[in-house]
């Protein structure tokens, strides 16, 4: 699966949020998007996933494109979206929101399947599925976030700041269980405020501003680079 | 004398104890840090003392008169001005408009003052204090831009500049570094301090180590509704209890 | 039958189309109509959309059958000469501003020489006006007369005075039955003006009522209202009402009662009847009867051909039928009668006349009467049939004597009227 | 400076205009005109009250409210018409204050369906308590106004009144939005947390709309009804409320003309469907649709609309 | 004692149909966040096919009822598709449509039924079931209430038991998150606003025996719709349901024991103080934080 994103341009209201960015990504990459806040990382991920329109470029999977196609259908190409802000159904049990993660698949096998190794990853979900989603604390949706968008069975996972507002020792937990998850195949995309830690699990990375990619290049090497120490990584 | 004493505040959701207990004080003219990890009771500490939420039990004084359970647009009265979390203004309006605002508490008018105009002069007095908010957080260029339409670094600031226009005695600040560059933190850093040397006093709920670290003059951190340690940041830094629990210390899941 | 309905319906809507494009082409700057002075223009401001169109559009579909019949049989005379008769309508969907400006778009622009109202508040509204320009407005409801209203006549219906002469008749043939209970719909034009005349005749006829139950128009249940007057063990059942009979008919058969029912009205008895049962409806006591009814062909009723107008009626508008679809045409076979008898179409004469002499009641009789409840006699008053349901057909059984009636008991009449908080004198 | 004389001068010709209008309408048009100006009023206060961002389902019935008052005052109490004006003015806004303590313990929907709620009960006691209110007949038979001699029941001195009494609220309206009041009532709107963190007693600006809005539609149901002469609870009721609504939500509510430009266009429409018989509401219920789906900003943006158009150049951004 | 347990059973059969009603604009305004006004005129179209179809042209009465829901049901799903659905980010915008379509469906009724009084329909289910000699159920309220009663139990198990109930409820709480899943919210919508109408289509087709029919029946049913709605609290099913049978028995008794009109001004009331009190109703979740 190789996701390939081409002279991509978006805009809000005719205020240009992406203007013509180009990167690809490879069956089996984590890649990250670092930026300052309104530097076109969130509209890179939403536009992959179809919530939002480009006006512009296009995005191809695998040769075919789907830029124009709807986020119901590009979930069904094996793209998963971990929203930003977690967006959990807060009415809903925790099982009722893994299992509508796996909307799209009808095999109840495969379902049930997939939800033991959710459960195994996240034994704390397991323990509250009767619970309301909502009831439960920042860290806990955010892994309920990451486990509905897995129970989708994706290949490529897009993830948008799954760090905010979380206490330093859940961002690591999360942080290697994306490491994890990544070992076993899955093409992870990440997008991060806290650079340093994206920068730490990504192999690749891409800096953004004012909707253009600015830098390109293995993340080892952008934590090194004077400008991203100086202007992202606090150094 | 502290300025602001927080007593015995309990707050219950339901059977929940979101806050249990919580004791501490604040200087005068002091940077005063709350951290503490997600659902430690942060921001529910921040409504009770703004008065956007009452304590179940437990009393709130600010300069030695109890204010516990006011409605928080009296409380704003009495000086405490609070800010909110990520980039709360009025968006469709100017940033002059914003700060105009902000000064309601010196400008206040009625219907009829306001119609035969007999409020010219105190309008005109809040203009003045308006602007000079607006100079203090260098916004002037951008004085006639509407809200929405500032980068996040003009908002930061434009916030803390609405905040100011109400003449606080005390100034919470929610999480006013999240979501910011590092360049873009230093700005708002020594805008901050700013702020504190015109004698304003200030409780900062933060993540942004970096920030916290630098700025504060002492903290209080809490934990599952709990004060879990108080002092400088260089005492909180070292307390083995504070970097098991919220710095990550160990490798505990 | 059904299919016809929505041709016509499809011919009227595209008439009306038609007509309404026009008149968004040319809004605001067509000139006053003028028409040739051959035609003698009457107005009807009433209701056509809304909850109220059912008391107003029948009565304008008869009205204008009853003109187009006139014009082609070359019109009426008056005054030694020929006019044409042009029904012009307004719709004021039951709202008293519309009605204002309607009733002077009638009278000013279309040069109505008399306007039919259907009443209650839209006649309110347009009285002070029509009374200082001296307009002839006739009304379906007497008790929107006032002292002042010089140029208001009810020449019609007798609402709600009419009610009396069916419980003089339920009291001559049923009289074992001793205790009545009342239902009615809390408005002031209709339903508590006939609880008010009902409890007045009962009072005269010896029946005690036991309980007056009023209901809003906001009513989908009528189970519980039911329920709670049937608790009280009346002997009779009284609705005061038109709007809401067969709901409430279809109660009393569901929950068995078997005394005697007496109402204002029974439209569409055929209807209750398949909702219930012959046997149940029969000997119910109602005021308006079919006009197929053969004793409407008896000597004294003035109204030409009941029978021929009844199937006209039906053939074009299957379902639209009402009382006020043969009121409203003998108001204005009434106003075309005195027109000729004084020689003159407008307004003040026929009014003048109007004031000064006695009619022909379409139910035969005719007495001006009115002054002791309302201030003015300007309600005509005469005969008024008592229907009976026999075998699944209404029957009148007889015409009551409103008239004397009145003559013996106003003053208890006015005192009902007074106890419910209606406007009396 | 320039822009402010231009309109000025609009403002001028727009009333010379409708000081000579009424001599060139047809008699039905007059009492129309008359009607339009009031409502003119009902709606533009009507955006009062929503300027805080709370829609409320009572405007109608406070307008009722204003009427009742003013219908008994002058004819049960003989007060005179030009005191019972104010007074229906005041009732009106004192039941609003007085509904203020239940009602905006709600906000939003609730607020919307509470406050339906509340009128609807009101209006259903005009009906319930036939003494004093007269039932679904109401009252009638309310005098005229007295000044000089003139003669209120004829169409041309009634709408002179009307338009000096609606000019002169809209005026007030007017001032009231663009004073301090009105840009502290935007900011409860907008964001009411952050204008209580500054010291902005939301409750009481809420309040404040609620109560002037009232006690302006309340000073209109009173012009009104001395025209009609006659007041009942059914001209007050949901019906009329939808219709302020379509108005205001029609014409469109950034600005402070668009509803105004709403109620005007609308019951031209209305009155010109007339002629359409049975078939009107569906007319206008079509029109409504049509206005909405290719109109979403309301007829208020239409100037806009046009004059991108014509420059070919991107509308700019509302102004407020 | 005879008339308190009469007084029962009426309230408990006249919810189902408040149920009903309710409970379709809930899901309506849940899904697509428009408030339905032209809801009760959705339940005046399902009366009126039972009246044209059954009535006047003899079509067995349960096809008519079959049809009036399929009827009901389409009218509603070109509503969504197109009024609600180009309306998405203007809720005022919808409210304003459905006005539209409420005044069309009232004329369209108008020029089908034509202007006289009211419709009625005989009812296919002859005479009155008596228990114990004094309680009286007429056969037709029994077999309204029982296909009432059965449909939200179905509708239960819809949202409760099946995915694409879960689905619903999703993109009830978050459209955009529900499409990252793979939900297609506009089909939802059509769900909803279908599976909605046709609640209210049912209401009319069941009630059409019982009641006046007439262009204008749909504002009752409206009204006490939208007090349902508050007392069960917005966008709670349950709650509506709950609501109904509340609301149904209190309006019955206070109807039987004094009047009609203080059984509606006391309900509205009654609503105003649970909004204060409570003003996520009795089962809502509170939306403010």
């Amino acid at each position: 699966m190789k996701l390939s994103v081409s002279n991509l341009e978006v805009s809000y209201n005719k205020v240009s949020a992406l203007r013509g960015i180009s990167f690809e990504v490879d069956s089996g990459d984590f890649v990250t998007l670092i930026g300052s806040n309104g530097a076109g990382k969130s509209t890179t991920l939403r536009t992959i996933s179809g919530l939002v329109k480009p006006s512009g470029g296009e995005i191809t999977l695998d040769g075919a494109r789907i830029d124009n196609l709807d986020p119901d259908v590009i979930v069904q190409k094996r793209i998963g979206h971990v929203p930003e802000g977690r967006r959990i159904f807060k009415d809903l049990s925790v099982s009722e929101n893994l299992m509508l993660g796996a909307y799209i698949h009808r095999d109840r096998n495969t379902v049930e399947k997939t939800i033991k190794q959710v459960f195994e990853h996240f034994p704390r979900l397991h323990d509250r599925r009767n619970q309301q989603a909502g009831t439960m604390s920042g860290g806990e949706q955010q892994m309920l976030a990451i486990g509905r968008a897995l129970m989708s069975r994706p290949k490529i996972l897009l993830l948008d700041e799954p760090s905010l507002g979380l206490a330093p020792i859940i961002v690591k937990e999360i942080g290697e269980f994306l490491s994890e998850l990544n070992s076993q195949g899955v093409t992870v995309i990440l997008v991060e405020q806290n650079a340093d830690l994206a920068l730490q699990l990504a192999r690749f990375g891409y800096v953004l501003e004012t909707g253009l990619i600015a830098m390109a290049d293995r993340a080892a090497n952008l934590a090194d680079n004077e400008h991203v120490k100086k202007a992202y990584l606090g150094i | 004398m502290s300025m602001l004493q927080v007593k015995n505040v309990s707050k219950q959701f339901g059977g929940l104890a979101a806050l249990d207990n919580v004791n501490f004080s604040v200087e005068k003219e002091h940077i005063h840090g709350l951290i503490g990890p997600n659902g430690a009771g942060k921001s529910t500490m921040f409504k009770i003392i703004s008065g956007f939420s009452s304590p179940t039990a437990g009393s709130i004084i600010f300069n030695d008169s109890s204010i516990t359970g006011l409605k928080s647009s009296r409380i704003a009265e009495a000086g405490i001005i609070r800010t909110f979390q990520q980039t709360t203004l009025f968006h469709e309006m100017t940033v002059f408009e914003n700060v105009l605002i902000g000064t309601h508490n010196s400008s206040r008018t009625n219907i009829l003052s306001a119609l035969i105009g007999s409020d010219r002069k105190r309008q005109q007095s809040a203009k003045n204090h308006a602007m000079e908010a607006i100079r203090f957080m260098g916004l002037e260029d951008r004085m006639h831009q509407i809200a929405s339409e500032l980068p996040l670094g003009s908002k930061r600031a434009l916030v803390i500049a609405v905040a100011l226009s109400a003449k606080p005695r005390l100034l919470l600040l929610d999480e006013p570094f999240a979501g910011m560059n590092p360049e873009e933190t230093n700005t708002m850093m020594a805008l901050t301090e700013k702020v504190r040397q015109s004698g304003i006093t200030i409780i900062l709920v933060e993540h942004d180590m970096k920030a916290v670290m630098g700025l504060c003059d002492r903290l209080t951190v809490l934990n599952f509704g709990k004060v879990l340690a108080q002092g400088t940041p260089k005492e909180v830094r070292n307390n083995p209890e504070v970097i098991n629990a919220y710095l990550g210390g160990g490798k505990s899941t | 039958m059904t299919n016809r309905t929505i041709d016509n319906n499809r011919r009227k809507f595209l008439k009306q189309a038609g007509a309404g494009m026009a008149a968004v082409a040319g809004a605001g700057m067509v000139p006053l109509r003028s028409y040739a002075d051959d035609t003698l223009v009457v107005g009807m401001n009433i209701p056509m959309t809304g909850d109220y169109a059912p008391w107003g559009l029948p009565g304008l579909y008869d009205c204008e059958i009853i003109a187009n019949n006139i014009n082609a049989a070359g019109g009426v005379e008056i005054g030694g000469k020929s006019y044409q008769i042009r029904v012009a309508a307004y719709d004021h969907a039951y709202d008293t501003e519309k009605a204002l400006q309607g009733f002077k778009k009638l009278v000013l622009e279309d040069d109505a020489k008399m306007v039919m109202m259907l009443g209650g508040s839209t006649v309110a509204s347009v009285l002070p006006w029509a009374t200082r320009k001296k307009v002839l407005t006739t009304t379906l409801l007497p008790s929107d007369i006032t002292p002042d209203s010089d140029y208001l006549f009810a020449t019609c219906e007798s609402h709600p005075l009419y009610n009396v002469t069916g419980v003089v008749w339920l009291a001559q043939n049923y009289p074992e039955a001793k205790k009545a209970v009342i239902v009615t719909n809390n408005d002031a034009e209709y339903g508590l003006q006939s609880a008010a005349t009902y409890k007045a005749a009962f009072e005269v006829a010896g029946i005690e009522v036991v309980d007056v139950n009023l209901h809003g128009f906001d009513v989908t249940d009528f189970a519980p209202i039911v329920s709670s007057v049937l608790a009280k063990n009346p002997d009779i059942f009284c609705m005061a009402t038109s709007f809401y009979v067969t709901p409430l008919m279809e109660q009393l058969y569901h929950q068995g009662f078997d005394g005697k029912i007496i109402s204002c009205t029974l439209d569409y008895y055929e209807e209750i009847i398949a909702k219930t049962s012959e046997e149940f409806v029969n000997g119910t006591i109602y005021q308006f009867p079919d006009f197929d009814d053969p004793m409407l062909n008896n000597e004294g009723i003035h109204f030409p051909d009941p029978g021929g107008f009844d199937a006209a009626f039906r053939k074009d508008h299957p379902n639209d039928w009402s009382a006020v679809a043969w009121e409203y045409p003998a108001i204005l076979l009434n106003w075309i009668e005195n027109a000729q008898r004084v020689g003159s179409g407008e307004s003040e004469d026929v009014a003048k006349y109007l004031r000064n002499n006695s009619q022909n009641f379409v139910f035969g009789g005719g007495d001006w009467w009115g002054s002791q409840l309302w201030g003015l006699d300007h309600a005509l008053v005469g005969r008024w049939p008592v229907v009976v349901i026999e075998n699944g057909k209404a029957r009148i059984q007889e015409y009551g004597d409103l008239s004397a009636w009145l003559a013996d008991h106003t003053e208890v009449l006015v005192r009902h009227m007074k106890e419910l908080g209606l406007r009396t004198v | 400076m320039l822009a402010k004389h231009r309109t000025l001068m609009t403002i001028v010709l727009i009333l010379a205009g409708l000081l000579i209008l009424p001599h060139y309408l047809k008699y039905h048009q007059q009492d129309f005109l008359i009607f339009l100006v009031v409502n003119v009023l009902v709606v533009a206060s009507y955006r009062l009250v929503t300027l805080t961002g709370e829609w409320s389902l009572i405007h109608a019935v406070m307008m009722g409210i204003g009427a009742y008052t003013s219908g008994m005052l002058t004819k049960f109490l003989d007060f005179s018409f030009w005191i019972s004006l104010p007074l229906a003015g005041v009732v009106a806004g004192l039941t609003a204050a007085l509904l203020s303590f239940p009602l905006f313990r709600t906000t939003q929907f609730y607020f919307l369906i509470g406050s339906f709620a509340a009128g609807e009960a009101i209006r259903l006691s005009w009906i319930h308590f036939i003494r004093p209110f007269g039932g679904t007949s109401g009252i009638s038979a309310l005098p005229s106004p007295e000044l000089l001699g003139i003669d209120f029941l004829e169409p041309i001195p009634y709408f002179y009144l009307t338009l000096a009494i609606v000019t002169a609220c809209l005026v007030i309206l007017y001032r009231i939005e663009k004073s301090r009041i009105g840009l502290t009532l935007h900011a409860v709107h907008w964001q009411a947390p952050l204008a209580e963190s500054v010291g902005i007693n939301t409750w009481n600006y809420r309040t404040l709309a609620f109560t002037t809005g009232s006690m302006f539609v309340g000073i209109a149901g009173a012009l009104k009804v001395h025209y009609i002469g006659t007041v009942t609870p059914n001209q007050y009721g949901i019906g009329f409320m939808v219709f302020i609504l379509i108005w205001l939500i029609v014409g469109g509510y950034k600005t402070f003309y668009g509803a105004i430009l709403g109620v005007i266009i609308l019951s031209i429409l209305d009155e010109m469907f007339r002629e359409l018989e049975v078939i009107r509401p569906a007319v206008y219920g079509a029109v409504l649709i049509l206005f909405i789906l290719y109109l979403p900003d309301g007829l208020e943006s239409l100037p806009q609309k046009i004059a991108s158009r014509i420059k070919g150049a991107s509308p700019k951004g509302s102004h407020s | 004692m005879e008339l308190l347990v009469q007084t029962m059973v009426n309230g408990i059969i006249q919810s189902g149909f408040y149920a009903l009603a309710a409970v379709g604009l809930v899901l309506i305004f849940g899904v697509m966040k428009v408030v339905n006004f032209a809801h009760g005129e959705l339940t005046m179209v399902g009366a009126y096919s039972v009246w044209f179809l059954h009535a006047q042209n003899d079509m067995p009465f349960l096809l008519t009822v079959v049809t009036a829901v399929v009827l009901v049901a389409m009218i509603g799903l070109l509503m969504e598709r197109f009024l609600f659905r180009p309306m998405t980010d203007s809720p005022l915008g919808g409210l304003i449509c459905s006005i539209g379509v409420l005044f069309v469906l009232q004329v369209a009724a108008t020029l089908v039924g034509g202007e006289g009084p009211s419709k009625q329909v005989p009812p296919p289910y002859e005479g009155t079931l008596v228990l114990f000699d004094m309680l009286r159920i007429p056969y037709q309220r029994l077999f309204s209430f029982a296909v009432a009663a059965t449909t939200l139990g179905l509708l239960w198990y819809f949202l409760t038991r099946m995915r694409i109930g879960w689905a619903l409820r999703a993109v009830a709480q978050d459209r955009e998150a529900a499409s990252l899943q793979g939900i297609n919210s506009n089909r939802m919508s059509m769900i909803a606003m279908g599976v909605g109408a046709a609640m209210a289509g049912l209401a009319g087709a069941l009630m059409a025996p019982l009641t006046n029919i007439n262009p204008h029946m749909g504002h009752n049913v409206i009204i006490t719709a939208f007090i349902v709605t508050i007392v069960g609290g917005v966008g709670s099913l349950p709650g509506a349901v709950i609501a109904s049978v509340l609301y149904a028995l209190f309006h019955t008794f206070v109807t039987t024991y004094f009047s009609g009109t203080i059984a509606t001004i006391s309900g509205l009331v009654i609503m105003v103080l649970i909004l204060i009190v409570r003003p996520s109703g009795i089962l809502g979740k509170r939306v403010t934080e």
